[in-house]
């Protein structure tokens, strides 16, 4: 990490957005964007179209690996973007419907740069950090497999 | 050889274990690794699998060293 | 309004994050992109670059005109976004350096749209809706004139 | 004809007000209203002055109704 307000975390606990997004304030930047992804009720299974009542969710994490693949994107988002800080929280275990599974903060000098960089970082999550999503409904479960 | 394989999610469920510590002769490959689980766990073949050794992604035909984390899991799905 | 889940807020009171982001939720969507400004302690004056180190700010709202323009913003980013929901809150008097100014949630089926449609929001926001601030500096005070 | 005149910001601290009532006659705009105002309270004129009338967006030559409110502002500046 090139700045020690630039963070990664995995918890089982409830993620505050507010504090996500307030760690990665520094006094020169006047605006953060977060991205806060969250259980959906109802899902669509790509292959019949048919759609879903999720009773609640799982993630599950190679959680070491996790950690640094999240910080080669944090790395690689700020050589590519102008952005100051980032911050990167997943939550692991068991979430209810409307609870938040990730939060991306970005803070820049301007804003541009963070609603891109924010962006690119949930989309090259989705591709790369080891976490799987597990989809409990009243008659089954399935683990959710991405598409990389 | 021996290697510590790590699962997670469907792919622990298709094993049926989390973690396994595995003897294979020297020269093998994640994916003749796998070869080797599917045959008690053949459910694994129903998945895409991707590899990661000591924590990196890697492809299928590395071949594997004393002492290596093996990970083997499906696509990623977090976020 | 569209929705019953918009909404826009004027307050004297610290904004909470986390509650703007959730009361925007709607159970088809998975994903909130959040703008949240805030006031910086460094501000370059641009006729002469000179930095200058503020204290406090304080914002002062035509306030039902303010509402009744980032209500029309809302309807206006619902038709040329994809978007569900839309929650804008402003914070007026006087605020501490890092305390937040604005903060614009969107929700939305896809990610890309929220991205989109909140960046819009905040640019839009600041040329249009009538609110002011007003930078008090250890010698002095200004109101900031925008560029509209 | 009586307008309320609202007053924001800078254009409070130049006129000294928050809020004005003023009485001119038939057919004033409100770029009228504002050539009369800096008379009295000249710094008005550093200033670029936007409008509103009855809430909502107005340029200055629009021609004043009994009883409108009127806002004088400079460019905004939230978010």
């Amino acid at each position: 990490m090139d700045s020690n307000t630039d963070f990664t975390e995995l918890t089982t606990h409830p993620i505050d957005i507010t504090s996500v997004a307030r760690r990665v304030v520094p006094p020169e930047c006047g605006a953060t964007v977060t991205l806060d992804g969250y259980a959906r009720r109802f899902t669509k299974d790509k292959a019949t179209g048919e759609v879903r009542e999720t009773e609640y969710l799982v993630y599950e994490a190679y959680e070491p690996m996790a950690l640094k693949e999240m910080e080669k994107l944090i790395g690689q988002a700020k050589r590519e973007f102008e952005i100051a800080n980032v911050g990167i929280v997943h939550r692991l275990g068991k979430l209810e419907i409307g609870e938040t599974s990730v939060v991306i903060s970005v803070a820049s000098p301007h804003r541009r740069a963070a609603f891109a960089a924010c962006e690119w970082l949930i989309k090259e999550l989705k591709k790369t950090v080891p976490i799987w999503k597990k989809e409990v409904f009243a008659d089954g479960e399935v683990w959710v497999e991405g598409e990389a | 050889m021996k290697f510590q394989v790590l699962f997670f999610g469907a792919t622990a469920d298709a094993v049926g274990s989390r973690e396994l510590v595995l003897d294979v002769e020297d020269g093998a490959t994640a994916k003749f690794l796998i070869e080797r689980l599917s045959k008690d766990h053949p459910s694994l073949a129903n998945h895409k699998l991707l590899f990661a050794v000591n924590e990196e992604y890697s492809d299928g035909d590395a071949i594997l060293n004393d002492g290596d984390e093996i990970a083997v899991f499906t696509a990623v799905s977090g976020g």
